[in-house]
């Protein structure tokens, strides 16, 4: 499953994607422990960190198969200051 | 009618007469822009440059729902532009823009353009990094999205 | 640190993007566009043009009253810029702005705009003559000054 | 006394301004008059037209000055429809 970063998270992964080994599906709260287990430069943000899938906010107990298109990122900042 | 609806993610300068003539309606007497620009001063602090970052696809999808919401909660309004731009920008330049056209002033102009800055700044996956004397560091929001944003 | 303050009564077209960058201080990160435009359809009218008639010194001292009560109403604005554009105008132009900046977008630009094309509509001497297809026609206003306007 | 006009008075008077004879002072209630009576295309109009002396508005009380810049308007339509 390849993952999309932005912001923090890519900065820190050093590079703009990750990729997580993860069969069939899974659940956000399970994607987050997965990315935390194989990405260590990320564990210390990945649960205050917004999961998107399929380009909308996903939640914890939301379920994301292989094919869909998963980002992870943190709270917007964008517009103005 | 027709009532325009722009959503840009885009590197180039912003144009606000481009948007004012772009969401214009011949029924239109009153337009409303806000432009947020790159602060160089608060308090004692000082910022050089910002740099933004856009999850593109997922943004324009956003900007399309913040225009959606807009036209929702304010009925009578015409036109609707929403721009973020992305890349450097420095001290003073416009970074984002929410334009909205109505027929008289009083027709909800003012209020969708604040709605409308105030969404994009919640749900628009748009980062900025900013650069002050001594460094750069990503500003981090504190908005957390819950289901139906 | 200067606060601008632009009053104009002009006949060239209102530039926002000029506008935008001179009100913006180091400080503001919000600026708040209002301008009024020809509106070509109301209901069932049509109208072709518009022609605008200042007495220039007696605008240009209200327009400068205008901005003293946006600054007197609203604490934390910065810029402001309040243009009145005369002479002929076509649909969809720009006929007048009104032009604040603040820090935030919460600091008040919004309600300091929306005050300032109120009472610019109000108090200070300018008038429209209409083209429609069926005759031109001056245009009178209703609002009748008081003492301390 | 020389009164600026300005849109329908302008028209209806065909000129930017009057010529008004008043020696001295008066009030703006007997400019109103006089103007009625010494430009009669105006009289119609002169009640409800609003009346401005050194750039400021005036009402009827107020006293003119054979010095003063007078104009004389209908209420005013600027800014936008």
């Amino acid at each position: 499953m390849v993952i999309k970063l932005f912001a923090t998270l890519k900065d820190r992964a050093g590079a703009g994607e990750i990729t997580v080994s993860a069969e069939g599906e899974c659940t956000v709260a399970e994607l987050r422990t997965r990315i935390a287990a194989q990405h260590p430069a990320l564990a210390e943000l990945v649960a205050r960190s917004i999961v998107a899938v399929n380009r909308e906010f996903a939640f914890n107990d939301d379920v994301v198969r292989a094919t869909d298109e998963v980002a992870l990122f943190p709270p917007v900042s964008g517009g103005c200051l | 009618m027709s009532e325009p609806t722009i959503v840009r993610i885009t590197t180039d300068p912003i144009d606000l007469n481009a948007l004012q003539r772009a969401v214009t309606t011949p029924r239109d007497g009153a337009v409303v822009l806000f432009t947020g620009t790159v602060r160089g001063v608060t308090g004692a602090e000082r910022t050089e440059k910002l740099e933004y970052e856009a999850y593109t696809e997922m943004a324009m999808a956003k900007l399309r729902q913040v225009a959606d919401e807009m036209r929702a909660k304010f009925a009578l309004i015409h036109g609707i532009a929403l721009v973020q731009r992305v890349g450097e920008m420095a001290v003073g330049e416009p970074t984002v823009a929410v334009v909205v056209s109505a027929g008289h002033r009083g027709d909800g102009a003012f209020e969708a353009a604040r709605y409308g800055i105030d969404r994009l700044k919640q749900i628009v996956p748009v980062w900025k990094k900013e650069t002050r004397p001594d460094g750069s560091a990503w500003v981090e929001g504190d908005y957390v999205p819950s289901r139906g944003d």
